[in-house]
Order: C-alpha cells, then structure tokens, then sequence
C-alpha cells in the first residue's frame, strides 16, 4: 500500500485534470450557482439568527464552500457524506432544498430533520447525507461504518467524512484511521483545515510534522494536503482518493487548507481577538473561492459578470424564500416530542407495543 | 425429556439461526471469529459462516461500535460483541450520541438496527475495572432498548427478538451463567418453530401470594433461591417476576402481582443510587400506593466499587440469604 | 445594600480565591484561558494568572481529562473544565475507572482530588447531543461526589469545597443560570471571612408546611416559582427543598421535612428512568412510609432526546405549572 | 524537534554505552536476581491460580523480564511508573516485595492493594509505582498526567507508561501522544510489543509502516524500536529517552520487541491455536533474555553457573515464602468493603461526615 502523498501537479494544472475537463460549461456554471446559493443561504440565515428566529449555535461555513461544493461534486450514486455540526454546505451540495434546511434552523416540523435536530443536525438519507454531528470527531466512526456498509454489500462506492483540524485530535478519529487501513475500507476522511478550532490555532491544539493529514503515515495510509480555495484543484485531487476508493477500496485522509470568515459559531463573542483583521481580511479579498471561480468563469469565457450576477441575485431571493417558507411553516406539535425515538412505535409494529417505552409520569 | 442447553449455546444457537435467516447480519468484536470469543459464546461461528460475517476486531472500542452503528444506518445488521460490557466506558459517546439518538435527531430518517452484547456483571474476581452493571445507566436513555435474560431459555429468545429488532438494543449477558443450563427446546419441538421472546414482556418465574420479589437477570435466580427458603423454613410464599427487559418495560406484570401480594422488593447486582430498583420501586408507589402495605425495598450489590477479594465479593453481590432477611422484615 | 452578582462572577470568585490560597490548582480545559472560556466563566483568570495556571487544552477531553486525574495522583489540583457536561461521553472511562475507581482498587493509596465542572442543562437550543444532564449517571458511582448549585451562592461556595475535597467531584454548573444574579455577600461581610459551603449539605430554600418539593439545580428556581403560585392561587403552603449535592446526599433534610408536609414531589430537569428523583422518591418511600399521604411524586424533562425546536425546547423541560398541577393532584 | 528515531548503534556495542559501562559487577548480578525473582514469583503464583487460591485473571509476564527490568533499572527518585494489567513485573522492579504482591492475589489484606484490586490492579505510589490498570490504554493518558505533574512542580523527572501492542489503536493513547508532543511533556511510553493482543496477531489489529512507534512521527515525537531481548540494549537506548526527558522535558514512543511464553492470561484456553508450537518454542529456547543475561554474566566473568543457581534457588525460596505468606495471611473484613472509597470519609475528616455516602439499605 502507498504510504505517501503522491507528488503534487504542477500549479495551474488541474483544469486539465480529465475531471475538470469533462466539465460542461453548464457543470461549471453550476459549481457556482451552488457556492452562491450555499453562501446566501447562510447569510441570510444569519439575519434571521440575529432577528431572534433560531436558538443555540449557528456555525457558518462562509468561505469554505468549494471545498464542499468541489468534492460532493464528485459523487455518484453509492457514494455518501457525513460531517460535523458546521453542516449547511454539504447539505445543499448533496441536493437538499433551502426550505427544508432554513426551516429546521427555525425549529419547523418543515425542517430537515423535522425542527428536532436543529443547524448541527441536519440529515438526509436519501440524497446519501448521514449529517450533521455535534460531538467532535464523533461522526468519524460513523463515516467508517458507511464504508464497511458498501464493503459488505459489495457496492462500489466511497464515504466521505469530513471533519475540523481541531478534531484530528480526538480518539475516535484515530481508532477509526487504523480500522479504515487494516480493512481496506472506502472511507475518505477530509480534514477540512481552517486553522482555528474556536479560538485556538492550529499549532496551538496539535502537534504535527508537515501537517495534520500526515498522521496517515503512521496507519499506512494515502494522505495529501491541498488548497481549497481552487475548485479545479479540490476536484483533481479528490477525484485521486475516490478513484482509488472505488477500484481498490483504499482509504484515505485528504487535508484540504480553507478558512472560515465569521466566528466560530454566531455566538463566537471573540471571533476579532484571536485573528487579525488583517488575516480575516486578507482571506476575503484575495481568497474567496467564489471570487476566483467567477475570475476562472469568466477568463474562460463560460459566463459573464452579468450571466454570475443573475445567479447571485436568484440564489439571494431563493435564500429570502427560504426564510419565509421557515417563518410560515407550523413548529412540530408537542406529541411529536415522543416521535421518532423508536422505529418499532413509530411503525406501530408489535415490538413497538410491547412493555413500557416512555417514562414521563 | 427436555433438552437441556448452556446459556452460552443457547445465545450461540439464536445467532445462528439469526445469520441463516437474515444476509444482513454480521457478528464483530474482539476474539469473536478465530479465537472462538473470549467466553466462547461465538464457538463455531466463524468456521461456519467465514470471514464476512464473524469479523475479529482490534481492540478499539469507540471506533467498532460506531462503526457499527454507522454501518447499520446502512442497513447491516451488526451484533457487536463487547468482551465486556465494562469496556462501554471506552465506546459510550458512539452508544448514546449515535445508536440512540441519531434516529431522533434526523427526524426518524434513519434507524439504527444494532445489538450491542456482551457479558455484565460482577462476581469473577476480575476487580472494579472489568465488572460494570451499566443496564440502569443504558435504560436511562430513551432511544436504547435494554435486555438482561436470567437464563437460557430467555436468552435464546430473547436475542433472537433484539437481532430482528430497528431499534439499538443493548444486550447484557452474564459470565456467571454462561456455563449454566436451562431446557430450552428445540426449533421442531416448538408450534413457531423457532423460540422467540418479545423484548418488553416480563415473565412470572414463580408464583406467590405474599410478597413480590422482583428481579432482573442473574438476581432472578437470587430470588427464586430465596423463595424456595421463605416458602421452606417461613410458610411465605413469594411471587417471582423477571422483567427480562429493562426498557421497554413490562408495568403491567410489575403491578399485577404487586396488587395482589402487597409487598415488594427490588433484587438486582447492580449499584443501589439512581438503579434500576429505584424506578421501580418508584413506579410500584407512585401508581399503586394504597395496595401496598409495606414500603417497597430493593437490594444491590454494597455500595463500594466492586471489590476483589473473592469471600468479599461474594458477600458484596446480593444473596438469597439476604434477600430472605430483607423478605422477613415486611412480611 | 447587598453585593449582586452572576452565577458566572460568583464561579470565577471561587477560582480566583482558590487558586490565589493553593499554588497547586490549576484551572484547565477547551478555550479557559485565551478565550475566556466559551461562557465566560473564566474570564479575565489567564490574564492574572497567567500560563501555568490557566491552560487551554485541544480537543481531547478523554486524553486531557485523564490526564489531570493522573496529575492529581501525584498532588495538583486540577479543575477541568468540559465546555459541555456533555462531553463527559468521550472521557467516560476515565472518569468512571481511575477518578472514581483508583482510591478503591489501590486500597486507599492514591486519591484523586481532582473537580470535573462545566454547564450540564438543556433548553439552549443546541439540540440532543448538547443538552446532556449526567449527574444520576455520575452520582450512580462510590467513589464520585456530584454537585448541582442552583444560584450564585450556593455555587461559590460549593466550587471551593469541591477544589478542597480530597475526593473527585463532579461539578454541573448551568449556562441558563450563568447569567442571572443573586446576592452574593463580598468575602469581608463574612464571619469566616469567606464563602463555603460544605458538600451534602442540603438547603431549604423556602418553609412551607402543606406539600415538599424537592429538586437540584435549576429546577429549585422551577419549584420556587410554584409555590408562589400554589401559595397565591391555590392557599397551598410549600417547603423547597435544594438537594444542592446528589452525592453525599443531605438525606436528613428530606425527611425532616416530608415528615412535616406528608407529600412530596421530586423536581429535576433529567430523564425520568433511573433518574434522582426516583432513587430520592425511593429512599423517603422506604425510610418514612407512614408518614406519607401520598406517593412520593417526581416531574422530569420528557422522555426523549432533548428536542431542538425552541417552543418544545421549552416544553419539554419541567415548568412551574406542570409542578402546580402534580401538586395540586396530591394535596 | 527531531522526529526520527536516532540511528541503530552498531550491534553489540550496547554493552559499551556509558549507561551499562557505570554498572558494577553487583548490579549486573541485581539485574539476574531480580529477572529470576519475577519468574520464579510468577510461576509460584501460577501454581496457586491452578490450585484455586485466586479469582479472575492472572496475566503472567514471563518471557518479557528483561523489559520491566531493564528500563526500571534506569530511574530515579522522581521517574515514575505506570502500566496496564501485566504488572507483577513492575512491582516487583521498583522494588515492592513478593509478600504484599502475592498476598494481593490470594486477595487478602496484607495485599499491595489490600485485596481491593487483584492481579490488574497492583499499586505502590510510595514506589512511584501508579498501577497496574485493566483497561487496554486506560493507564496512558495517566501516565500523561503524571508527566504534568513533574513538570508543574518543577521536578526532573519522567514518567514511563508501559501499554501493550493491542493497546495502541485505543484512542486515549493518541490523545496522550498529541498532547505529550504538543506540550513537551515528559513521558516515555513504552509499548511491550509481545506479538500479540489476546490471540491477535499485530498484522491484524494494526495498520503500520515499519512498526507501531512509528505512529509518533505524526505527533512530531521521538520513537525508537527495539528488541527487549538484551537488557543492556534496553538500558542503553531507554536512557537515550529517559535522558532526554530529563533535560529538554521532552516525549518519546519506544516500542521494545519481545515474547511472552504462556497464554494472554491463565485463563487463555487457545494458546496453542493462534501460535504454533515450533514459534513459542523457539523463544523459549533461543530468545530467553534471563538466559541471554546469564550467559553475559558468565562471559563477563561475574558469576559462575553456580552463584546464578544459587539465586535462582534463593528466588524460588523466596516466591514460596511469599504463598505461605499470603496463604496465612487474613482476609479484608467485610466493613472493609466501604473502606477507601472516599478519602475525606476514611480521614473523618468534615466534609466525610456531612451528608450520605452510601446507599446501602
Ligand atoms: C467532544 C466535543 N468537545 C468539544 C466540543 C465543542 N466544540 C464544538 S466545535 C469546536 C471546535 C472544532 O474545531 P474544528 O474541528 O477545527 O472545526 P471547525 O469548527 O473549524 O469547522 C469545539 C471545541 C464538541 N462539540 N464536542
Ligand atoms: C478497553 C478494553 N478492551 C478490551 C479489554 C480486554 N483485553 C484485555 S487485555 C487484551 C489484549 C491486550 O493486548 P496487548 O495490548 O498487546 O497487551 P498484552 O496482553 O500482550 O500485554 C484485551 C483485548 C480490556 N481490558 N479493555
Ligand atoms: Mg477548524
Ligand atoms: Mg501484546
């Protein structure tokens, strides 16, 4: 088993990937429909959390969304997607509709996960999303399950689980890292790296030689570390460990280098003291990935500032609907509180009848 | 005449049936396939049924159950083998925040159809590290389904119930009886042609009419012992209820003899604070109060981390001598 | 005029005070220092006391909570911080077998005086897997000690009896309660000079004579605000009864009082099965049952996950009408 | 920080290290007596596990003498000592004495631990010796903390935290090693690698490189893999660590290759399946380090085959005093069950009084 990265492509060429050439202009066009559609959702989910709408936490991904947008793109049908509770990207890139994701942040019974899960626990099996997790790094497992699902049913397909460089640090992560290469198991663990775990810095939560992913090395596992903010590189490179998933059912830890423009959390109270302004700002206005993906769109004469305007503009009034789709759907009733604790209740089926379930006197 | 089956087998026989029937489901954990299973409840199994379904771990105990639990949103059916339940300290925030609220969480989208099963209970000499009794701790959950069989019959039956089961059931068994032996009939003797317990149905191991001894897994036996003295040396006849499951649970049997004997205690090995005997007994007052003419007690195992020494920690878990005492003091 | 001060102000009184009396506590935990903490109940201490004393760890609670067990046993005093109680999954094992276990298996020579603390509550909005209240799973254990405050006061002075007990203790601090104020006498309005309360020391927070309610942490402020009402509307005279410790536990307190009111209801934001009101609900039922009128009563959360939607959020936890109606079904 | 491991020095020449050249002839033969002690008190404490004198498990470490012997040998006054469920060999090299550790086995009072704890849980922090755990990789995030400790109280010292080659794929044990790294904190973990974890062969529970250490190169660690077999090897490349704790306070992951002959515990009924005969046998014969050491000790001329009999005899001597001992030796009272729960209730001091403790009925 190759241990370690393979050698990086010269810059400037992974639009020539086989990948990135089998882009229609239309697939391009609509990498970037979901980027602005991702940040408009979360923008204007952000207003609504300040207009007292939503409760707990709102992690916004803002500034990160090729990384999600880049890498889901490459999923077919037996491939899936789970992550942490920074979870709105990966929801819209699998196809999950603003409605449903803008109601469950308002608590809806229209919400995703029926208003019970809330920002950080968003799921959809069906377009192959497993969540949406609150622990740190507990989703990591989980991911490895998926993988040994496909193994086990003889499907050709890969898991992606995405998680923080400040959850490379958990146990789990790493118990699931020696399971992934002792069994050969397509599971592609994405370190989405954007140098701060709430307000501690990379270097100040891990200890690393070269970088996070290389602790792959250590399991005898393929690892890379890439920038995320070209959309060609996410593509070109993650294409590598999927392929390498699907015909050889071969892990893979990938560290994708990214960074976040808001608070850890709305509720970060700290989010100017532990960053510059300058860095913050360096990130907004020279490392945007939309940005640059517009500059690709256009240098490459598949749309014009016009063409990405529109779409901006309708992402930002599908946001708005959104938001009053939430506003006018109707909260869960309270008998829904002991709904979907049990499948056997739920399905009303003998086990489900039998014996006490719920405890309230 | 009757056939007679070891605990042990008896589990062994509902996975194998369990894996004939159903293509889905996988066994795992530590020693489970090549070694046969640390207490060799998986003795056979891998010969039988190969690599693909009787999978040899690491010892990695947050990483397996959670990958179970992530497989089996897929659809797998894994029955996971702790070699220990005590080792769920290791794996607890893959148990709680994953097998028994994912479903939940994602609005009932997904289930997680997944036994957790190993041995639980104390008495081996093995020190406080290795003889955790969580199921009070487990039932604590809504979302968890939680199942303590006393004997082989039950165990049988009840195993087969939790593999069939979506929801997570955690499933704990006893190093003390896997060696015992109960009838258990087999498959052609019985009219279902297959021995099969609902989980959530307690079950009435001795009738009575002067006090309700009501208990889970080994403690069952604990209760039956002292029964047989309370009827022998004291003319006073003890119902015996195991309620086989811990969640969902079987009330309904609870109260009905608790309404006619009028007297009842809790037996169990696990600790006393916040355990299993504690809801009870608070169910048995709270719902019937004035049927009972004596408090409601239970026993535990003494209060103190489970001690080594081997005539102490016999004397740590309950007896049926105290149980005749504690049975005495109200009747 | 009286000193007020938040829940959050009067824990970072106690620290401060602590830390300035033992150079060996040291305050450790996910974002304590630089940060502040992420509620702030930290804040301004890494400033003062600088980086041996106030220490940001990563993401490892069972690696960094282990390891302030291990660096107990050799004499420092650390006061971990989990961001969330209900992280505690993740560290569980070493929260269970080496703080609450090493004492007993090393025959008493090694302690653990090490506090665990953090915000243990729902009703944040911040779903399931955020909304954990473990202390009848942690009070399960000899060994632990658990404390639940329900005001500034109270948590003052338990946050320093806890850094100075020689034992572990599991502190449950709560973010609804961070921000609200009490009074909080200022350490030169004091006798002793200082604020302390001892652990099992139970606290009526309010005489009454007609009905007992008991409860810990912020479920007193619950049950408070009933018996005005029940006072008001109702000519029902209620005693509360803050618990303030699980574990010891003031059991004296209890009876004395329900000896008094003959009716009692147990309070507690947790899940009902095995929770502290049932094990308390036992102890009075077992200890007292002719004094009782009535069955001992308990209210909890609702029996499932902590549910995000912020309307049920609310519901779901125990309010003061739920109380004034249970109430009202035994009086 | 330098991440490789220092270069093998040249075979044979570990006799020649400073660390082994300052051992007197009497301490060589201390080496022999007390590897010879630890066999003869465990194969004595076998014979009474046979004969039903105990409960539970007794994992014996026979094979594995010159590890324990050969690192614990290197300490001093503020060096400590932890490790997992195999820990008769610990004990008895920081010099606790066959009595109280067998008398722990019969489970009687007069035990290292009072009977309270068994054959996994064996302690003696007067001896800087903190246990003797039972969960695998439960002892390394301890072990951690005690390096805190040194460092916190400013003592030059390092803590050696043993843990087997199943152990490493827990997640507490990478949790430990970024924290370590990342704080500089001074542990050395040393990983008994015997082969096998139960009847697991490494090949099957662990994805590596070359070797399990190897792991610590992720964490920017030093690591270092070796044979046990020689304990002038074991002395002379554990000092490299040990010393290096010692002044730059810094971490170290040393895996110490080596054998144990009888099965994972007494209990072990398939020690002939998952190895074959002809293996074990091999290193009974062939990789014995008590007789590798009795051979240097007769090369080197400082003991004849006949003082070496004679401290095998006196050993023996002694581990059969230690069963008569502990044989009349009483057992804990039954009060004693609620005794060294709480230390504030044991001291009767204030805060044991107020309030219930335990919840016996
Ligand atoms: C086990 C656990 N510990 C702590 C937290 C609190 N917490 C939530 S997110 C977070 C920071 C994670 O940072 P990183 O992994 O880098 O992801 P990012 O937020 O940058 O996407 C922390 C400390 C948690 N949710 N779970
Ligand atoms: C968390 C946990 N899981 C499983 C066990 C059961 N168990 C005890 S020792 C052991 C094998 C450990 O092997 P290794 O780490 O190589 O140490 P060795 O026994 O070879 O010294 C297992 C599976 C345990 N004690 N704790
Ligand atoms: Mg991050
Ligand atoms: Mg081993």
């Amino acid at each position: 088993m190759a241990k370690a990265t393979s050698s990086a492509p010269p810059a400037g060429s992974h639009a020539a990937a086989p990948i990135n050439q089998s882009l229609t202009p239309d697939d391009k066009i609509g990498l970037y429909r979901l980027m602005s559609r991702i940040r408009r959702f979360e923008q204007v989910s952000l207003q609504h959390y300040q207009g007292g709408k939503m409760a707990g936490f709102l992690h916004l991904y803002i500034g990160q969304e090729s990384v999600a947008v880049g890498t889901i793109s490459l999923l077919g049908e037996n491939d899936h997607v789970i992550t942490a509770y920074r979870d709105h990207a990966h929801a819209l890139a699998v196809g999950m509709g603003m409605d449903e994701c803008m109601a469950e942040l308002f608590g809806k019974a229209t919400g995703c996960s029926k208003g019970k899960g809330g920002s950080m626990h968003y799921f959809e099996p069906s377009k192959n999303y497993w969540g949406g997790h609150g622990i740190v790094a507990g989703q990591t497992p989980l991911g490895l399950g998926l993988a040994y699902g496909l193994k086990f049913k003889k499907l050709k397909g890969a898991a992606l689980c995405y998680l923080g460089d400040g959850a490379v640090n958990q146990g789990a992560f790493h118990e699931s890292l020696n399971l992934a290469a002792l069994w050969s198991l397509p599971v592609i663990y994405i370190i989405e790296n954007n140098g701060y775990s709430m307000g501690t810095s990379q270097s100040r939560s891990s200890a690393y030689p070269s970088c996070l992913a290389e602790r792959a090395a250590g399991y005898d596992m393929d690892w890379e570390l890439f920038s995320g903010e070209d959309i060609y590189e996410v593509r070109a490179r993650t294409q590598v460990a999927i392929e390498r998933a699907h015909t050889l059912s071969r892990p893979a830890v990938l560290e994708i280098a990214t960074y976040r423009w808001e608070g850890h959390s709305v509720a970060d109270a700290n989010k100017e003291k532990y960053r510059t302004k300058e860095e913050v700002e360096r990130f907004k206005n020279e490392h945007d990935p939309i940005q640059r993906w517009r500059r690709v769109l256009i240098e490459e004469g598949i749309a014009s500032e016009e063409d990405l305007k529109k779409i901006d503009k309708e992402a930002q009034k599908e946001a708005e609907a959104s938001g009053d789709f939430a506003k006018a759907s109707p909260y869960p009733t309270p008998e829904s509180i002991f709904e979907d604790v049990y499948w056997e209740v739920d399905n009303k089926t003998d086990a489900g009848q039998t014996g006490r379930h719920f405890f309230n006197d | 005449m009757p056939r007679r089956l070891s605990y042990r087998h008896a589990l062994r026989e509902a996975f194998d049936e369990e894996l004939a029937r159903d293509p889905m489901v996988v066994l795992m954990g530590e020693e489970v396939a090549q070694y046969n299973g640390a207490y060799k409840v998986t003795e056979g199994l891998w010969d039988k049924w190969g690599d693909d379904r009787i999978v040899d771990t690491p010892i990695s105990e947050a990483g397996f159950i959670g990958m179970g639990i992530g497989a089996s949103m897929l659809g797998v059916r894994p029955v996971m083998e702790l070699m220990f339940w005590s080792f769920y300290t290791v794996a607890w925030d893959q148990i709680v925040n994953n097998a028994a609220m994912v479903r939940y969480m994602s609005g009932g989208k997904i289930n997680c159809p997944i036994v957790i099963r190993g041995p639980a209970n104390g008495g081996t000499g093995v020190g406080a590290t290795h003889s955790h009794t969580p199921e009070n701790i487990l039932a604590n959950f809504p979302g968890m389904k939680c199942v303590c069989p006393s004997n082989a019959y039950d165990a049988k039956g009840l195993m087969k119930a939790a593999i069939r089961d979506n929801d997570p059931v955690m499933f704990m068994e006893s190093t003390k009886l896997y060696g015992e032996e109960w009838d258990v009939p087999s498959n052609d003797e019985l009219p279902d042609g297959e021995l099969f317990i609902p989980l959530g149905v307690a079950d009435v191991k001795r009738e009575g009419s002067d006090i309700t001894l009501i208990a889970h897994g080994r403690a069952v036996i604990t209760c039956l012992k002292a029964a047989e003295i309370l009827e022998a040396e004291h003319g006073i006849s003890a119902e015996v209820v195991d309620i086989r499951t811990i969640r969902p649970l079987d009330e309904e049997t609870i109260l009905e003899s608790v309404a006619k004997t009028h007297r009842a205690i809790y037996v169990e090995e696990n600790k006393p604070f916040c355990g299993v005997g504690a809801q009870i007994a608070y169910m048995i007052q709270s719902t019937i109060f004035d049927e009972l003419d004596a408090p409601v007690l239970r026993i535990n195992s003494l209060d103190a981390p489970a001690i080594y020494s081997p005539p102490l920690e016999a004397i740590q878990l309950p007896t049926p001598e105290v149980v005749v005492e504690k049975a005495l003091s109200i009747c």
